[in-house]
């Protein structure tokens, strides 16, 4: 049957002024298979939803075209006004004569407003429906990391009833931060105590991850416990595996000289035979990309002061205070009585009686300055967990250019990954720190309870679509899909195709612009339906 | 008449050996000059086979005129041009015209030469090829047929001792010695360390196999660095390019001869290896200035 | 013609729009849910149904909503070029710019330079 | 798989030239996968030369088609309608596709859009890299499964060239591996090496009768 095209020009309340809508009417009427034309002032509000609605049934419509404000904010509302009235809502056209019409020119445009609508009746022909299903999901959830982030965010999953299991590499949990209690305002311990009395969360130690597949709601995970392999579904994953650091550290540590976590150790240590008196710390990141140098720093700086009195000196090049939190730190341990001096080129670092004697030129002051000091703590090298690297090709997601998960895209910004289901929270996204782990941490874990909470979720099915018989099975799509939403799958006659998966898509593509065999259908975007708009140019 | 090679290889202390390179083109009177030069001050002229995969005169047209001058030519034979019956013909060509030494060897690829469209034969490998020889040496064709008349040639391959990694060149110089050998001459080196650890490993296999080192003075940084980018299994470090680029402009070639002959120099009194090989294409005519201050004249 | 991802260009267009930023009349926007999702077959399309120009339009660079949309796009457009070389241009242009959603005035410079590069290449002719 | 790319726009336009309606055959196969002659690049070569050649109408127009195989006759006989309204056709398929549409359809000039460059693997999305010259005499039970025939650039079969670059490198492209360094690297990891100082001699280049013809077993 051809469709027929109900077509709503919308003047928005008269703030469209420079189009002559009566002669527009006439002329879009004539296009074919526009069944009806209606002129409205008030399109998004209750009377012009309604006459619409009564009009879409009385003249038998099929699909829709509005033609009003930018698809951006109205769509929505028309889209029900449609299924109000029975249709689909995806069999609609919206054609934005305002913004990008009417506003954005200066004289009369009612040429250019018929040739836009024309597109969208272009398009409006070729629309198809999409049907909507329920998928349903799976509740666990796997935590990657027993470190700081990774135990908070397993108990709060836990608390909201999200059953969760925590996987940790080492033997025992804890991370970075075992044996640091109170210091920071940390509690490892007693987050460690409360896990083990968590019926809702198991605990994996010195357990890796072997492989990934699935997707979001029904991920298969093949984990390495001990010596034993098993494998476990999980609706999402959170990754948590914190940095290293250490490397390439230009001193060796001795009991004069140590870096920040070794300092951060000591400070937490009962039994120190003597609290060193004067402390300085060297700082001179190359890599001024990272904050987590900065934060460790001042972190461990701040916590000396606080802790040990004594005098406390950073030298440094440059503090770079832009990271969340940072200025705050930095001023709070200046108001402590921690002193920085910034030099330029590296100080000289020499043993003397059982000292390390720090000598550099203060270039504030213009003058050289002499710390004779208990205790050196250098700079470390920091850099992603072992395995970052193995894991990120596993789970086909990307790292920034120091290696670590997450670059800066605005659009995935704090906590998701390109894929979903899958989220990297705390120090193995390169930047992170106490401060604002806690802050990713409720972020991880709403995200994930909004989106396994319900344990089922309402996706539009197949608005991506695999054409199996044209599928050469090229693996391009595979490749290509940066959501890792393509995999295989068998038909009928047993040969593989392509087969995109609904609640995996997030509807970008590019699969069906790479396509080479042209067998995967966008339906709003296909092939056809944007070149039936192209079709339209030129002709009015 | 020069002692024919064979015989030098056997008998004198420390071989020297040259690259004479065929003109493009059919006038001679260059090469004549160059084979004056220098037959009688090196132990054999070594001719090359449409070298770097450039078209010139043949190499075997080139060892017949060195033969008629009195010399003792090398013939280089590439698996590049010509197919197994081709090598074998001219193979019992240069036996019948008195030319009694073969080096065999795969060829460069066309890509690097002039003629890089045309199609490259490579019918046989140069392991291969030394088979060959000694096939056509035992009285038979590759095929089995008998020849009515045999040939009994003196044959040399080469190899890379700078190469990385070394490995996979040495399980092929192993095979090169276990087909047999009599002389083995290395492609230009200049980190005698490496030398020698060749040297050890040949000596390990078969210990009558002379090696020649490879000699190709580098003059002036900016051929040197040419040459790493564009000669195929040439590697000239770093510290020699530093040194040549310190040399007084126009200076290059005399400092390029200078460090050649310290390095031959440090051969010999070393006994590194059993003799030099000096590849200074293009500039044959200096050849005697490296042997003189190298001592050798 | 212009190529607009929804995730920027397009918002950029209505903002542009909002603030009474005046755009050349003869600009059809085509919105697409990612440049990545521009086909080389698009552009070409366009150009045989009479476009003087073809714009795609997406994210700024490194902030990609599909990751590598924004970089694929530019590929295409690089080969459209490359494929409108090979027939001889003929004044048919094709280009990628990269815009955030809040960047109206940049929306209308992209706009403006390539209508300039039109008319002066129509004159031309 | 057979790979395959598009020949120079200037050689394409030559041959369609003379003839006004041009059917542009696609094939859905090996060159679909490789990016070069399935519906896409139809489509593409298709647009680009209705701009090239101006102006279509009733006799003078490009046509588009693509089937599953055109090397199969009994399926690129699903063009003939296709095939007998034009005046020429420009196959985007292997060479092998384009003879046998040139078989069937005798009566009509068949032209290849596409060079047939190697058979290859997809190396990662849009790259590929030959790995088989069909020689008919198969030598990778010898080297660890890698074709030193067509992966060295001398197809050599004892061993690497003393070209090979720094790390192990093609002396023509340092870009590309030596593959007797690969042969190498994976005996050397089975603890095959053996393998590799054995004497190979000199190959059966006849290992196929030119033209090739096999009759596999009736059944």
């Amino acid at each position: 049957m051809e469709p027929r095209i109900g077509v709503f020009i919308c003047d928005c309340g008269g703030s469209i002024k420079n189009i002559d809508f009566s002669l527009a009417g006439k002329k879009v009427a004539k296009s074919s298979n526009v069944a009806f034309v209606d002129l409205s002032s008030d399109l998004c509000l209750k009377e012009g939803k309604e006459k619409m609605s009564s009009s879409l049934r009385a003249k038998n419509i099929d699909r829709v075209v509005v033609a009003a404000c930018s698809p951006e904010s109205k769509r929505y509302v028309f889209q029900q006004v449609l299924e109000g009235a029975g249709l689909n809502g995806h069999l609609l056209s919206v054609v934005n004569i305002r913004e990008q019409c009417s506003w954005a020119h200066g004289g009369d445009v009612t040429e250019k407003a018929l040739q836009l609508i024309q597109m969208g009746v272009n398009r409006a022909r070729l629309l198809k429906p999409i049907e909507k299903k329920e998928v349903p999901l799976n509740k666990e959830v796997l935590v990657v990391g027993g470190g700081f982030s990774g135990m908070s965010s397993a108990i709060q999953l836990s608390r909201l009833g999200l059953r969760t299991i925590l996987l940790e590499r080492e033997s025992a949990l804890g991370g970075r931060n075992r044996d640091l209690e109170d210091l920071y305002g940390l509690k490892t311990n007693s987050m460690i105590k409360g896990i083990e009395g968590d019926k809702n969360i198991e605990v994996f130690t010195s357990s890796e991850v072997v492989r990934v597949e699935g997707r979001v709601g029904d991920f298969t995970v093949k984990i390495r416990k001990g010596t034993e392999e098993l494998s476990r579904v999980f609706g999402g994953i959170v990754f948590a595996t914190g940095y290293e650091t250490g490397g390439d550290s230009q001193f060796k540590s001795s009991a004069h000289i140590t870096s920040p976590n070794g300092l951060a150790h000591m400070l937490q240590a009962s039994n120190l035979a003597r609290k060193p008196r004067t402390v300085g710390f060297v700082f001179d990141s190359s890599d001024e990309n990272s904050r987590l140098p900065a934060m460790a720093t001042l972190n461990t700086a701040l916590a000396a002061k606080q802790k040990w009195g004594g005098e406390v000196y950073v030298f440094c090049k440059n503090v770079k205070v832009d990271g969340e939190g940072l200025e705050s730190l930095y001023s709070e341990a200046r108001e402590c009585g921690v002193v920085f001096v910034k030099f330029e080129e590296k100080p000289n670092i020499s043993a003397q009686d059982g000292r390390v004697k720090i000598e550099a030129r203060d270039v504030l002051l213009g003058e050289n300055t002499t710390l004779n000091c208990d205790l050196l703590v250098a700079e470390e090298k920091f850099s992603p967990s072992q395995g970052t690297g193995t894991l990120s090709s596993l789970l086909n997601v990307r790292t920034d250019s120091r290696g670590f998960y997450q670059d800066e895209n605005v659009h995935l910004y704090p906590v998701a990954s390109e894929r979903k289901g899958i989220f990297f929270v705390g120090d193995c996204r390169g930047d992170s720190g106490p401060r604002r782990v806690v802050t990713d941490v409720s972020s991880v874990v709403t995200s994930l309870y909004e989106l396994l909470g319900p344990g089922k979720i309402v996706v539009e099915r197949d608005r991506v679509k695999v054409d199996p018989q044209k599928c050469r099975t090229c693996l391009t799509c595979v490749r290509a899909c940066p959501h890792s939403a393509v995999g295989l799958t068998r038909i009928d006659n047993g040969r593989e195709v392509a087969e995109i998966w609904d609640l995996a898509c997030d509807g970008c593509g590019i699969c069906t612009a790479i396509c080479p065999a042209k067998a995967i259908e966008f339906e709003g975007y296909s092939d056809q339906q944007i070149l039936a708009q192209i079709e339209a140019i030129g002709v009015s | 008449m020069a002692k024919p090679f064979r015989e030098t290889l056997k008998t004198k202390g420390f071989i020297v050996t040259a690259e004479a390179a065929p003109v493009k083109g059919s006038n001679m009177s260059k090469p004549i000059e160059n084979i004056e030069l220098l037959k009688d001050k090196v132990d054999a002229l070594n001719v090359t086979d449409n070298q770097s995969s450039v078209m010139r005169y043949p190499s075997l047209g080139t060892c017949l005129l060195i033969k008629e001058r009195g010399g003792e030519a090398v013939l280089q034979i590439t698996c590049r041009d010509r197919n197994r019956l081709a090598i074998q013909g001219d193979l019992l060509f240069a036996w019948s015209r008195g030319i009694g030494n073969v080096l065999c060897l795969t060829g460069d690829s066309i890509d690097v030469g002039d003629h890089k469209e045309a199609k490259p034969v490579f019918d046989l490998d140069s392991v291969q090829l030394i088979h060959l020889v000694h096939t056509l040496n035992s009285g038979k064709d590759m095929a089995g047929n008998d020849l009515d008349g045999g040939i009994d040639f003196c044959i040399g391959t080469t190899a890379t001792p700078s190469a990385d990694p070394l490995e996979p060149q040495l399980v092929k110089v192993g095979k090169k010695l276990e087909a047999g050998v009599s002389f083995i001459q290395t492609q230009a080196v200049y980190e005698l360390d490496e030398l020698k650890r060749f040297v050890e490993f040949v000596r390990k296999k078969d210990a009558k196999v002379k090696v020649l080192a490879g000699i190709v003075p580098a003059i002036g940084a900016k051929m040197a660095e040419y040459m790493n980018e564009n000669v195929p299994g040439i590697f000239v470090p770093q510290y020699i390019i530093d040194e040549l680029a310190q040399a007084p402009k126009g200076k290059g070639v005399s400092k390029g001869i200078e460090i050649a002959a310290r390095m031959i120099r440090q051969v010999k009194e070393e006994k590194i290896c059993d003799g030099v090989h000096i590849m200074f294409i293009g500039r044959e005519e200096k050849v005697p200035e490296i042997l003189k201050s190298a001592g050798l004249l | 013609m212009a190529f607009c991802c929804e995730h920027s260009a397009y918002s950029a267009a209505d903002l542009a729009g909002r603030l009474a930023l005046h755009c050349p009349e003869n600009l059809r926007v085509i919105p697409v849910p990612c440049a990545g999702r521009v086909d080389t077959l698009h552009i070409l399309k366009a150009f045989e149904k009479g476009a003087a120009a073809v714009l795609v339009l997406g994210c700024e660079e490194g902030a990609c909503h599909h990751l590598t949309g924004n970089t694929r796009a530019k590929e295409r457009v690089k080969h459209s070029e490359v494929l409108l070389k090979e027939i001889g241009g003929n004044g048919r242009y094709v280009a990628m710019s990269n815009l955030s959603p809040n960047a109206p005035h940049k929306f209308v410079k992209i706009i403006d330079e390539m209508n300039e590069k039109i008319k002066k290449s129509g004159e031309v002719r | 798989m057979i790979i395959a790319e598009r020949k120079p726009m200037e050689e394409i336009k030559q041959v369609i030239a003379p003839y006004k309606k041009v059917l542009l055959a696609g094939c859905g196969t090996c060159v679909t996968v490789c990016w070069s002659g399935g519906e896409k690049e139809v489509g593409i070569l298709a647009s680009q030369l209705r701009l090239a050649r101006g102006t279509e109408g009733k006799d003078h127009a490009i046509l588009e088609a693509t089937v599953e195989r055109q090397c199969e006759k009994e399926m690129a006989e699903e063009l003939r309608s296709k095939v007998a309204e034009v005046d020429a056709v420009l196959s985007l398929a292997c060479g092998i596709g384009v003879q046998t549409m040139a078989e069937i359809f005798e009566e009509k000039p068949i032209f290849p859009a596409l060079n047939t460059t190697f058979l290859g693997m997809p190396e990662k999305e849009g790259v590929w890299v030959e790995m088989c010259g069909a020689c008919g005499d198969c030598f990778l039970d010898r080297t660890g499964s890698v074709c030193p025939i067509v992966r060295c650039a001398k197809g050599l079969l004892n061993g690497p060239c003393g070209g090979t670059r720094k790390g192990g490198k093609c002396e023509i492209d340092p870009q590309k591996d030596c593959a007797w360094v690969l042969i190498y690297r994976r005996l050397e990891k089975q603890g095959r090496l053996d393998l590799m100082q054995k004497y190979y001699p000199p190959k059966n280049f006849r290992a196929v009768k030119r033209p090739g013809k096999i009759q596999a077993i009736k059944a």
